[in-house]
Formats: C-alpha cells, structure tokens, sequence
C-alpha cells in the first residue's frame, strides 16, 4: 500500500547560498544513490526523487515543503540545512504527518523541545560537535578553556554546552570573547584569546566566520605558540577550502570520514565519481537516513508514516556511515563520531586527506541523552 | 599670424548645412563664411537656429550633413574632440561653468591647443573682477561674472577662432559694456570671433558683419558700415 | 513712521567662506508700495532675496516683518506669515497641471494638507478660485496642460499665478519678467501693478523701463552694499548709479 | 477669453473620468480573480504573493510618490514579523492584534529612520536607509527574543477576532485578501489625496514647495511612516502566514527584492508593485526546483529591468495605451 | 602595570595596530567607491562583488597558471579594470541621463550575477590563498606579534590611497574628471574626449576594489561572498566620509578601522554596528558627511 503507487522523495536544500557545499546538490546525489541500491523500486512502488533550493529562506522552505505536501505528493522531505528552514518543516512535518530525514540542520531543539514523531536527526548536532570536542579534549589533557564566540543564539550555544562538559570535567574556562556573525577580521579577538593563555581555543562559530578565524590564527602563528585550537562546528568542506597549510593541528569532531575503512572508502569513491568531490558528513547522512528509511517502508510493507516511523525507530542502522547505529524515541539518530585533527601538509598524501583520527566517541558520550533532551515523545 | 586685417581667404566656411535634433530638423542649408580676424554675428529672434549653428559646427549636434571647413579641414565627420584641437573656441549660452572646480581651475581647464593664447595675467587684466576669486566655486560667482570666467577661460588656450553664444543676456548694462570693451580688445589682437546676439545695438557696436537668421536658414548678410540703411529690414527680420 | 514699515533688514550681512556677498544692509521696505532692488551682476541681490526669505542664514543682521524678528525662523514659517518668495530661476512643479500647480498653492490655508485619508476632490472647491488665478495671467488655454509643457514665459506667468495664490502681503519676486516676450513683458508688468494695489512688493529686475514705470523706491546695490536709494528719478541722476550700473548709454 | 462660471473639472481634466472608471473596473476584476484564485492555485502560493504585493506597494509609496529611494525597507517588513511573532506566540494576543502592534512598531521605527533619513535625498537617502537597516539586522541577530539564527518557529495562526480559525487555510487566505485591500486601498487613498498632492509638488520641485509655505520634512515624514507602517502591516501578515519570523526578513537583500518587485512592475503606477511582487515570487518558486543559479537569474532580471524597461511591465502598458 | 580602562597599554596599542589595517581596507574600497560616485555619480553597488573578483582572479591565476602574488597584485586589478570598462561601455554609459538611482539599482543586479556565478562554479567555502614567501614571518613588536604581510597591507593601501588622492585633487586630469561630471558636453567641446575618460574612470575606481581583494586574498578567505558583508559597511564609511568625496573616504576610513578596532577591545559585540551609530550621529549633526559639500 504505497500512496500514489510512487515513494516520492523530496531533498530539500540550499542549492546556492553558504550550505551548498556541505549539503546542495551531493546531498541529492546520495539520495539516489541509496534509491539506486533498491534499483530505484520499493514495496513494489517506483521510487521518485525531487529537489529544491531553500535558498536559506525559511519561508520559501516552509512553503515549498507545504507545496510537496499539499499538492504533489511528497512522502518525505530530507537534508534541509539551516536550523530555521529546518524547524519550519519539522511544524509542517509534524502537522501533516510525514518522514522528514535531517542531516543538515544542527539544532538540538528539532530532537528536543520541538521534536516530532515524523522527524529523524540523522548525522550529527550541535551538542555533539561541541560537547563532544570538549569532552575529548579535557580527555586529552587541555584544561583550560578561551572561547570566540558569534554572538548570536546559535553561537552561545555552542559555548555553553562546551563549557558545561568542560566545568563538569573540571577544567576551567579562562574568558570569552563575543564577535558579530559575518565578521570577515579576527585578529583582534585572536590576540584576546592569545593573551589569555588557555591551552584551547575553542571557535563557537560556523562557515565563512570559522574558516576566516582559522586562517587568521595561523598567521598570528596560535598553534605555533602551543596553544590548541578546537572548532566547535567544521566541516570537511571547510578544511578543503582553508588548505592544510592553514588548517593543520585543527581539531574537531566529525559525523563521518570517508576515510574510515574499507565500506566509506568504496561508498565515497563512487559518490566522487558523480559529485566530483569527497562526500561530507551531511550527504553521507543523506544516504544513510533515505536507506534507512527505504528499509522502514520494506519492511513496513508500504509508506504509511506512522507504521514506517515506528518501522525506523525499531530497525537498526545498519550502514557504511553508521555501525550499529539506533534511533531513540526523541528522532535522534545514535551513532558513533570521531575526534580528528587535521594533518599536516607533508602528512597528506593527496587530495582529500586530511584527518588524522584522534578518537572515536561513542554515540553514549556523544549525543544528549535523549530523557535530557525535553522532547515531549520521550516518555 | 594676427595681421587684424582682413585676407580674402575663409577662415570659416559653412555651406548648406542642415542641422537635426532628432526627428526635428532645425537647420536648412546654412551657408555663411568668416574672414581671418573678423567680427562676425548671427542675429535673429528666438529659435532662429543660432545656437544650433554653433553647436553643429562644434560637433556637439551630431546630425549634420553639408559642409563645415575650418581652414580648410572638413569638420563633419571629426570627432568631436578634435575639432576644438584645431583651433575653435566656444562660450556657450548657458555659460557652463564647473561648481566643482574653483574659479582658477575653472580658468584653466580647457586645455592649450595652441601657441598664442594668453597669460592668466592678461585675462585678469582683461577681466579684473575675477581677480582674488580664484578659490571661489565657480558657479558662486554671479551671472556677470560668470560669464566673463567663460569666455577668459577660451582665451588661455590659443583658439583662434571664438564662438560666442549671446554674451549679453541676463547681464546689467554696464556689464555689457565691458564685455564689449573686452570682445573690441580680442579683435584688436586679432581673434576671429562668430557672435551671437539677439541685443543688434550692442552688436553694432562691435561687429564688422551681420548674417540674419530666421527659422534655419540665412536670410540675409548686412555689413555693420550699412546697417543704418538697412535698419527697418533689421526691425523687421528681428520683430522689434 | 515704523509701523508702516513691513519689512525691514538692520545690518544685514552674508559671508560665503571669506567672501563677503551682503555688507550690513538696511533695508525698508513700506507697506503698499513696489520696492525694487537693482545693481549689476553679482550686487548681492539675489542673496539679499534669499537672505529675507531665510533660504540662507545671514552671517550678521536682523530681519524684521511687521515688526516681530523672523531672524530665525524657517523659510516654510516665513511664507505662512505672508511673506512669499519666486525664483530667479522659474520654479514650477512640471509635472502638475498648471491647474494643479496653482491649487497646490491654494490648498495650504485649507488646513487639509496632512489628510492622507481624504480624496482629492476635497481640493475641487479650491477650481474656482485657481481658474480666476490663472486666467488673471492669461494661461486659461493651458490650465489642463503640464506644467512642463509650457514655453519659458509661460511658466514665469504661472509662477506669478502660483504665489498670488497664498494671497501674500508682500511678494518677493526675482526677475520676474527674465526670459519674457515682449507682449508678456508689457502683461506681466501690468498685472504686477494690478496685484501690487493691496500688497507690497519687492523684485529684481534688470528691465530699467519695467522699473521704472512700476517701482515707487528702488534701492541700487554695488558688491554687496547700498549705493544709492529713493524713487527712480533720484536714483537715475545719481552719478555713482550712472557708473556702476546703468552705464553712460542709458542716461 | 473670459473666465466661464461654469467651468468644471470635469472639463479641465477631460481624461479624469475615463480614468477613473478604467481604474474602477480594473479593481473589480483583480478582485474577482483574487477571491476565486484559491480555488485554482494554490493559496500559500498565493498569500505569500499578497503579502509581497503590499510590502512592494508600500515600498512603492516612498519611491513612486515621493522619490525618495529607501534601501532599506526590509527593517520594517522583517521587524513586525519578529514583533507579531513573538506577540502572538509567547503573550497570546489574537493575531489581529499581533498583527497591528507589528504595524505600529514598524511606523514608530519608520519614524526614528524617516527623522534621520528625510534630511537627504536621492542615493543618500538609499545609502543611509541601508546601513539603518544593517543596524536592525545586527539587532535581530543579538536579541534574545528573535530567537538569532533559528528565527520564532510555530506560530500559532490563531482565531481571528476570537471566531475564525485561521489555520482553515480559506479562512486565512481571506483574512490576507482582506489586509491586503485595506492596504492597497488605503494607499490609493494616499496617493490621491490633499496629502498625496503636496508630496507630489514636494517632488518635483521642493525649494518651490518650500517658499509656498509647505514644512516638506513633515510631510516627507509622514510619507516614511505610512510606508514603514504598511511594510510592517505586509511583515506582520506574513508572520502569522508562515507562523515564522526569520532572520531573512531583516536582510538587506530582502531590501533588494523589493525594489526589484516595484522596478519590474513598475515605479509610481499604483498596480506595477503587485505584478512585480507576483512575478518574483512565483520566480523564485519556480527557480527553487531547477539548476539555475536563483541570484543570477535575479540579478539578469534587475539588469534587464534598468536597461530596456525602466518603467515596469505596468508602466511599459500604460505608456502603450492611448492616453484617452 | 598600568592598565587604561583595564586593558595594559601594550594591548591597546597592538589593538590600535590591528584596527589601522583594517581601515586600510575600509579606506582602499571606500576610495574607489567614491571616485567612481564624484565622476559617475554611481553608487556602485558592484563594488563588493568585485573586491571579490578581484581576489578570486590572483587565485585563478596562482592556482591553474602558477602566476605568483607579486605579478597578480598588478595583472588582477587590470583584469578587474577590464571588466569595468566593458561594464560601464555596454550598461552603465546607457544610464548617465536617467536617475542616478537606476546606476544603484543596475549594479545592484550586476553584484547578485558576479557572486551568484562565483557561488555557482567555485562553491561558498572559499579558496584558500597562501601568504607569499617574502611575507611569511612576524615581528615581535613587544607589545604584539605583528605579521608581516599585514604590515605590507597598511603600507601598500596608504600609498595607493593618497597617490589617487593626489591625482584627482591637484591635477590638471583630476580637474577634467571633475568638469566632466557636471557638463561632459562641455569638457568634450573643449577637446578632451570624455567617453574614454569616464570608461578609465570606472576601471580605475573598480580596479581598485580588484586592487584591495589581492591584497585581501592572503588574509581571508577568498570566496564569494567576502564582498558583499564588507561592502556595506564601506558604504557606510562613505556616507560618514561624505559622499565623493576624495579625502573623506580616506580619513573616514583610516579612523573607522581604528575606532572599530576599540570597539573590538571594549565591546566587541557591538563591533559591526559601531560604524551604523556613528553614522547616525554624524547624520544628526551634519547631514552631508564630515567632509561632504553641502549641496
Ligand atoms: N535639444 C533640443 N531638442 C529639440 N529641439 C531643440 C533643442 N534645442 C533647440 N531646439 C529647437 O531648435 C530650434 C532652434 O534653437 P536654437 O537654440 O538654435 O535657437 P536660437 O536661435 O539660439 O534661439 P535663442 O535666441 O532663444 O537662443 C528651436 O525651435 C528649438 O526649439
Ligand atoms: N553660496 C555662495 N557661495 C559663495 N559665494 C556666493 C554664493 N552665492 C552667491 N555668492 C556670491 O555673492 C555675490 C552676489 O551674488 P547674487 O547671486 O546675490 O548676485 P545678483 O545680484 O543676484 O546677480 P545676478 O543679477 O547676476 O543674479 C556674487 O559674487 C556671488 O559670486
Ligand atoms: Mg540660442
Ligand atoms: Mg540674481
């Protein structure tokens, strides 16, 4: 009992703006790479692809996920960077029952307080890059925390969390400094952070602010100093664009490696053989979560939401992003990450490779737990 | 060079131009000619066609077809940046002086295109009211004195052959009269001068001929020695 | 004496960076008669204009109408006490009818002019008296055209049309006649003297027989300072005036 | 020639009339189409049209009317979007009085900008309006109650009046539809007002203005706020609309959009901004699912616009059309 | 050791330092800017996006032909000037008789195509671009560590900056350039060809953008979107400055990347807004700029 006899599945991104790299149209690529892996036919029902731009504007995706919904049938919408767009189609999601499969957006909240039966929260989250690191970190040794920070909500949490694992570790947090989102020079919160002498520097922000601060810091020569520097938020699109040059003795966690073994180095070959470049944590996740999802409706025997949500949340994830991944009452997807640093340029040995692992994390360290997470469906 | 005299040879030579603005045709069939160091005017009522003259002859009227020669060399079809180079000066009606310049920069924009122009000493001497004003904004300065920086400012650069559009207008009598004092004095050195009036009296009193002008074309060409003969056709040409 | 002075400037003075444009100037200007303010080019006129109307500041001086100080106050108050100004350079609003450019000026005393929510054809009281205005100029085979379709003459008339409207008490007309045809330069001059009966008026004027025939006083300016005053007999006999400005052919 | 007693305005304004019944007419058939169009397309599609259509038109007060270019328009839209959003949310209001508080803080904020702004016209005024409304947006990103990146998410349509339930989603496109009218209307109402004449003569020649009497900064004010004040009413709208107030409101590409809407309508007719804002949205959902680069097709449509047709398509019309 | 406001003064100095070099910036955009709106009387909305060209041209060319800093710092701001004057030749020319709104409002879009095209061929992350050889290193100045290669940015922009202010101000081009704004019928009727001089006006004013995103590549990263945050707040310095004004923009800027700098040591929260206040304030108290002409 497939609707409209078709899966139709709705990617749903920023084709143009500041996620298009870590997201945009790769994340479409890896969907159909998992529907391929169906031969593009489930519960007997042809699986259909759709994509749009978002564009960053939470209006034009909320309107445009209501426009699937309402007049064309889209059975589950996924990817959707950007926390805003996200939290818009997890309010239509919710309302108008159907799958909504996140790798892109980062907030806790769409797993938290504004959790729905319908929403999956695939590849990673905020909480995990930034509690993650700094627990990882403390492990380490690095004890003594400085913060630069956006100053905007997105940012400050980022910080807090870090600095509520740093604190409850017992290490110490030696000042913050509070930058304005889209500030292109860095120096002087730099030379703040340099003067206070903390082993870590820990970069509350994200995009074209994170990768600015990180050149810069390599200029004013922070890492030759001794000092760490940790970022809270980094993709591996952003160490490609800074270069190893600047990004090396970065460290930061991430959802997935391409690099991992023998499963995501044979996946990631054939995703660059179509996008051209080495998948990242939120197309990987793409994959993973429309697999997942394809396998729900298998064994659900047809794409009613609620059968199928029950379908993912009882299956295990069982894929080359995740190993024994599950998905907890609240939607979040439990998974292992890793803790890496970026190598340096002569420990690279060509292109896209970029991480030394420094640590796994378990998915129990990493992610919330989800009765802390306030999400009304955890019981 | 300035023999003051005059030589039989044209310095100017316009013949059957026409003149468009557009899709309106102003001028039909100009023809007027200009000796070395002569005093020449266009006189006729408003909308006559005598600026339109001097701007297709300075190529600012682009659409012209006939005949302009200036010492020989054809003017249609120039750029019309080079024209001036040769050696034309032109003070337009409306004066057109820079706000953004100062009076001396003003004084000394247009540049050289030949030898022989004067000194800035000359001109202030020529026109001592501009003296001392040189840091002024040009166009803080009033009418009057306005359009004594516009034709000062020809006469730094060489041109031999100065175009003046109704010098007079707007300007108190005994501003006229220096600009008068001031248009004899180029002619005694030798300047070849085209001028337009609407003002015959003061034209007369500097001007060695008259062309007429009435709705694009030459109507007529009265030498300034019989213009006390030719007075009624003047009043009737002009509609005094 | 004094109250029948309307307008009066004490010691007025205007400095453009170091350039001293208006050099203490006492001006009076009585109540019902045509005052006329000549010089050459560059006199001060137009910035003594300028200066009454407060569209520039003077450096130093006083201004008084009807004996209240309007040194500070600001051009729009100036023209609602009924002092009102034209331009040297005509002003219309080109792209209104004439009708319209006329009732714009009708239509302040109504009180109405911030009612965004009333309709326009609240304004149409006001086409009776705008189509007398404009007929009163001889524009009535224009009144439907835009402004900026008229020749430059025509649009002085409207100008002179447009501040009649406010019914001022004293006008300030900047070379009201410039640019005019004969026959509009002897219609205008007429109407001048016609609007004049019951108000004051003060203008520019280069046109020395306009001058003549209409002014009552005429005050001579000469960079910036008072040459000579008084009616145009006296002032026209007065050698300096002779050489400043009216220049040995017009004796 | 003598003055005739009977001269009318009628016929001083022989195209008056006509006008105003083609106007008339005109209105009637937008209006028509508007209240069957839900039936045949789709309504968010279109209350997103109308909510953009008003944003231009108030924009287009400012610009067609008054002359005075403002860059930053978005401040006002995306201000009340926060403001209604956060009121309708988190204090509960009814969402017709969400709606209107979001109004009345974007014309006090119109008020502070337009006292700013009004001393300067021309690029100026663009110029300063832009940094004015990079301000807001630095604000929206730093207030705790904008909710920064994530934006006020969920907001509950509501009942309006306490009866209607808006998340009837005919109810709702009415409720807009009938926003949209007020606006527009009050607009025209504006335009050819007392009001609406004197900032007519402001623009065209306002030294003039000046010397017969008129205080222009109050009147130019006046125009900024109504035209801020309606922004907010289009913002407000579209708050309750998508029940989400984001950052990209407050953006001063948003700003750009709709002087692209009002430029490819038309500047200064009274229905160009309507057409435009309708064109564009429809655009940009139209573009969200294909290849194309969204900003590049944008910014060919403002080079083309400001190249071939500086009027707008209604503008382009109207100059086709006889004058008679 | 003595503190000012709490902050030793070593730190402040350093600080100060910091911010002089991103006035620099501020200063090289804004001048261009300003050239090209005392000539054209465009606000050219473009400007940003093409800093960015010019930035993402010296990477082109370090990356597919190995064409060094040195050599890019010149060819980029040509080629950046070369599409300026193929800009203004084919769009901008069509506009100088009409409102000058319409120049906004066409550079405007011309900005959304050059980053919307960037976006689409070279992604949003950026490009890195490393600093060159020579510039590599600091010093250690005692209060700070100062890189090097920031040192060459404040000396190269100063000396472009007041090197174009000379030419414009107290040359006898300046004064063509000045004339031809107002009444280029004029200027031409004196003999100066005034198209090519407007054209060479524009390229230089956008070569000077091109100029300031080599300088810029080295230190952020280069990619399409570094224009379009900046650009508003040189427009900003603009306003302050007065606009086209020459100096203005200059001075503006120098002391706006200081006085930001503060900003970033006191309240660095309010560090991007600080700029918008005193706009403001300089709005209230004198609404032509500091060093604007009242018109
Ligand atoms: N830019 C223009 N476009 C169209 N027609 C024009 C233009 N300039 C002038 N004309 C028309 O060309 C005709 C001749 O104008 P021109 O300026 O040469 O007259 P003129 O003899 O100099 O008169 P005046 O004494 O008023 O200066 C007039 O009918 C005028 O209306
Ligand atoms: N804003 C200003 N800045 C500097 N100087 C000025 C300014 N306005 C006028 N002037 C100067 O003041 C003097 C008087 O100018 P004004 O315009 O009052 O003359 P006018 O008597 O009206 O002359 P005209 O009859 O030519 O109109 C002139 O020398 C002029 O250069
Ligand atoms: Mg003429
Ligand atoms: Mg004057």
């Amino acid at each position: 009992q497939v609707s409209n006899n078709t899966v139709k599945i709705g990617v749903l991104n920023d084709r143009s703006g500041i996620y298009a790299d870590l997201a945009g149209e790769g994340s479409a690529i890896a969907a159909r790479m998992a529907a391929e892996e169906f031969g593009n036919k489930v519960a007997g029902a042809p699986i259909e692809i759709v994509v749009a731009d978002h564009q960053n504007k939470a209006d034009i995706a909320a309107s445009k996920a209501r426009e699937w919904v309402d007049a064309e049938n889209v059975d589950v919408i996924a990817d959707v960077p950007n926390s805003a767009a996200a939290l818009a189609v997890q309010g239509i999601t919710r309302d108008k029952k159907r799958i909504f499969l996140m790798s892109g957006p980062g907030a806790t909240a769409l797993t938290g307080a504004q959790c729905s039966p319908y929403g999956f929260q695939w590849a990673y989250d905020n909480y995990a890059m930034a509690a993650g690191t700094g627990r990882a970190l403390m492990e380490q040794g690095k004890k003594s925390w400085y913060f630069v920070t956006a100053d905007y909500a997105f940012g400050q949490s980022l910080e807090e969390e870090t600095t509520k694992m740093v604190k409850q570790l017992g290490g110490t947090v030696a000042g913050s400094v509070r930058h304005p989102l889209g500030t292109a020079d860095f120096s002087s919160f730099l030379l703040q952070a340099q003067a206070s002498q903390a082993q870590v520097i820990g970069l509350a922000n994200a995009g074209a602010d994170a990768t600015n601060a990180v050149k810069q810091a390599a200029e004013f020569g922070i890492t030759q100093g001794g000092q760490s520097l940790a970022g809270l938020l980094l993709f591996i699109t952003d160490i490609h664009a800074l270069g190893l040059q600047a990004a090396q003795g970065l460290m930061f966690t991430e959802g997935f490696y391409w690099d991992l073994d023998d499963q995501t180095r044979e996946w990631s070959k054939k995703f660059e053989a179509k996008a051209g470049k080495k998948p990242t944590m939120v197309q990987a996740g793409v994959y993973s979560a429309v697999r997942h999802y394809l396998k729900a409706v298998e064994a659900a025997g047809g794409d009613d939401p609620d059968k199928v949500a029950a379908k993912m949340r009882e299956l295990p994830v069982q894929d080359m992003f995740a190993k024994n991944g599950k998905v907890a009452a609240n939607g979040r997807m439990f998974h292992d990450m890793y803790l890496v640093r970026v190598k340096k340029p002569n420990e690279s040995r060509g292109a896209w490779d970029y991480y030394e692992i420094v640590k796994t994390i378990p998915a129990e360290q990493a992610y919330l737990d989800p009765a802390k997470s306030g999400c009304p469906l955890v019981k | 060079m300035p023999d003051g005299a005059m030589t039989k040879t044209a310095m100017l030579e316009v013949s059957d131009l026409h003149a468009f603005y557009g899709e309106s045709h102003i001028l039909h069939g100009v023809s007027l000619e200009v000796r070395q160091g002569e005093v020449v005017t266009l006189l006729g009522r408003n909308g006559a066609g005598k600026t339109t003259t001097m701007r297709a002859i300075m190529g600012i009227v682009s659409k012209r077809s006939g005949s302009i020669r200036f010492q020989g060399k054809e003017l249609i079809g120039m750029a019309q940046h080079r024209i001036p180079r040769l050696g034309i000066g032109y003070v337009p009606e409306e004066r057109g002086i820079f706000s953004s310049l100062n009076v001396d920069e003003n004084l000394t924009l247009p540049p050289v295109v030949k030898e022989g122009g004067m000194t800035v000493e000359q001109i202030y001497e020529l026109f001592p009211n501009l003296k001392g004003r040189g840091t002024t904004q040009g166009t803080r300065l009033s009418g009057g004195e306005q359009q004594m920086l516009a034709i000062a400012r020809i006469l730094r650069t060489g041109a031999n052959l100065i175009l003046l559009d109704e010098p007079t207008e707007g300007l108190a009598p005994v501003i006229i009269e220096q600009i008068g004092v001031a248009v004899r004095a180029l002619k005694a050195r030798g300047f070849t001068i085209v001028l337009v009036e609407q003002n015959f009296r003061f034209a007369s009193t500097i001007a060695d001929r008259h062309y007429v002008m009435e709705e694009g074309h030459v109507v007529d060409m009265i030498p300034n020695d019989q213009l006390d003969r030719n007075m009624d056709k003047l009043h009737a040409y002009l509609g005094v | 004496m004094t109250d029948d002075i309307i307008l009066e400037a004490r010691g007025l003075s205007k400095e453009f960076k170091g350039f001293v444009a208006v050099k203490e100037v006492d001006l009076q200007v009585r109540r019902g008669t045509i005052h006329a303010l000549i010089g050459p080019n560059g006199a001060g006129k137009s910035t003594v204009f300028n200066l009454l109307t407060k569209f520039l500041t003077p450096t130093s001086g006083q201004i008084l109408y009807k004996g209240r100080d309007i040194t500070r106050a600001r051009p729009a108050d100036i023209a609602r006490m009924g002092l009102v100004r034209s331009f040297q350079i005509s002003a219309v609003f080109p792209h209104l009818t004439v009708l319209e450019n006329v009732r714009v000026a009708l239509q302040r005393p109504l009180g109405t002019s911030f009612h965004f929510w009333k309709s326009e054809s609240s304004l149409h009281a006001l086409h009776d008296r705008a189509v007398e205005l404009i007929e009163a100029v001889n524009l009535t085979p224009w009144s439907g055209h835009l402004a900026a379709e008229l020749p430059y003459g025509r649009k002085r008339a409207l100008e002179i049309a447009t501040t009649l409207a406010l019914d001022p008490e004293v006008m300030l007309l900047d070379e009201p006649l410039a640019g005019m045809g004969h026959e509009d330069i002897e219609r205008t001059a007429q109407l001048i003297k016609r609007v004049a009966a019951d108000r004051t008026v003060l203008m520019v004027e280069h046109n020395l027989s306009v001058v003549a025939h209409l002014s009552d006083t005429i005050t001579v300016l000469r960079r910036g300072e008072i040459l000579a005053e008084g009616p145009y007999e006296v002032v026209s006999k007065n050698a300096q005036v002779m050489e400043a400005y009216m220049g040995t052919g017009h004796a | 020639m003598t003055a005739q007693s009977d001269v009318s305005p009628v016929t001083t304004f022989p195209d008056q009339n006509g006008r105003l019944m083609r106007a008339a007419l005109l209105c009637g058939a937008g209006l028509l189409i508007a209240v069957a169009a839900p039936f045949a397309l789709y309504p968010v599609f279109l209350m997103k049209v109308l909510c953009f259509a008003l944003f231009a038109c108030a924009f287009n007060l400012l610009i067609g009317f008054a002359g005075l270019l403002s860059f930053g328009h978005a401040a006002f839209f995306g201000s009340a979007a926060y403001v209604t959003a956060h009121a309708v949310k988190v204090w509960g209001l009814a969402p017709e009085l969400g709606i209107l508080l979001g109004t009345a803080v974007a014309a006090a904020m119109g008020l502070v900008f337009g006292a700013l702004a009004i001393r300067r016209q021309g690029i100026y005024f663009a110029m300063i309006t832009l940094a004015l409304s990079q301000m807001v947006f630095f604000l929206a990103l730093q207030l705790k109650f904008t909710g920064g990146e994530d934006g006020i998410q969920g907001v509950p349509r509501g009942l309006l009046f306490g009866a209607i339930d808006l998340n009837q989603p005919l109810a709702m496109y009415y409720t807009v539809l009938a926003i949209f009218v007020a606006g527009f209307a009050l607009i025209w109402r504006t335009v050819n007002s007392p009001f609406g004449q004197v900032l007519k003569a402001i623009r065209e020649n306002e030294p003039r203005a000046v010397s017969l009497g008129y205080r222009t900064e109050r009147y130019k004010l006046l125009a900024f706020v109504l035209s801020a004040g309606l922004a907010g009413l289009a913002g407000g709208t579209k708050a309750i609309v998508f029940q989400l107030a984001s950052l990209t409101d407050v953006t001063w590409q948003m700003s750009g959009e709709v002087v692209l809407m009002t430029l490819l309508g038309g500047m200064g007719t009274l229905f160009g901004p309507v057409v435009g804002a309708a064109i564009v949205v429809t655009l940009e959902s139209y573009l969200a699912s294909t290849s194309l680069p969204v900003p590049v097709v944008i910014g060919a449509i403002f080079v083309v616009c400001v190249l071939v047709f500086r009027r707008g398509i209604v503008g382009e019309l109207l100059a086709r059309l006889p004058r008679r | 050791m003595s503190t000012i406001l709490g902050i030793p003064p070593q730190a402040l100095f350093g600080q100060l330092l910091l911010g002089l070099i991103n006035g620099s910036f501020y200063a090289l955009l804004s001048l261009g800017l300003a050239v090209i709106f005392g000539m054209l009387n465009v606000v050219n909305m473009a400007h940003g996006a093409l800093y960015m060209v010019g930035a993402f041209v010296a990477w082109l060319l370090l990356t597919y032909l190995g064409i060094n800093y040195w050599i890019a710092l010149i060819l980029s701001p040509i080629v950046v000037g070369a599409i300026g004057l193929v800009l203004e030749r084919t769009m901008l020319r069509r506009l100088y008789k009409v409102d000058h709104l319409y120049g906004l409002l066409l550079t405007f879009g011309l900005a959304l195509i050059f980053e919307g095209a960037f976006r689409h061929f070279y992604g949003v992350s950026g490009q890195p671009y490393p600093i060159p050889e020579m510039l590599r290193g600091g010093q250690n100045l005692g209060f700070m560590f100062l890189p090097n290669y920031r040192g060459w940015v404040v000396v190269a922009s100063l000396v472009v900056c007041f090197g174009t202010w000379y030419a414009i101000e107290r040359t006898r081009l300046g004064a063509y350039l000045r004339a031809a704004t107002e009444n280029p019928t004029l200027v031409q009727a004196f003999g100066i060809n005034v198209p090519v001089m407007v054209s060479m006006t524009y390229a230089f004013g956008v070569a000077l953008a091109g100029f300031a995103g080599v300088l810029a590549a080295p230190i952020y990263q280069v990619s399409p979107l570094m224009g379009s945050n900046l650009i508003i707040v040189v427009f900003a310095v603009v306003v302050i400055g007065g606009m086209g004004s020459i100096l203005g923009a200059i001075v503006t800027g120098l002391s706006l990347g200081l006085l930001e700098g503060l900003t970033k040591v006191f309240y660095p929260e309010a560090s991007n807004i600080v700029v918008f206040v005193i706009m403001a304030v300089v709005l209230m108290i004198k609404p032509a700029g500091l060093f604007g002409r009242e018109r």
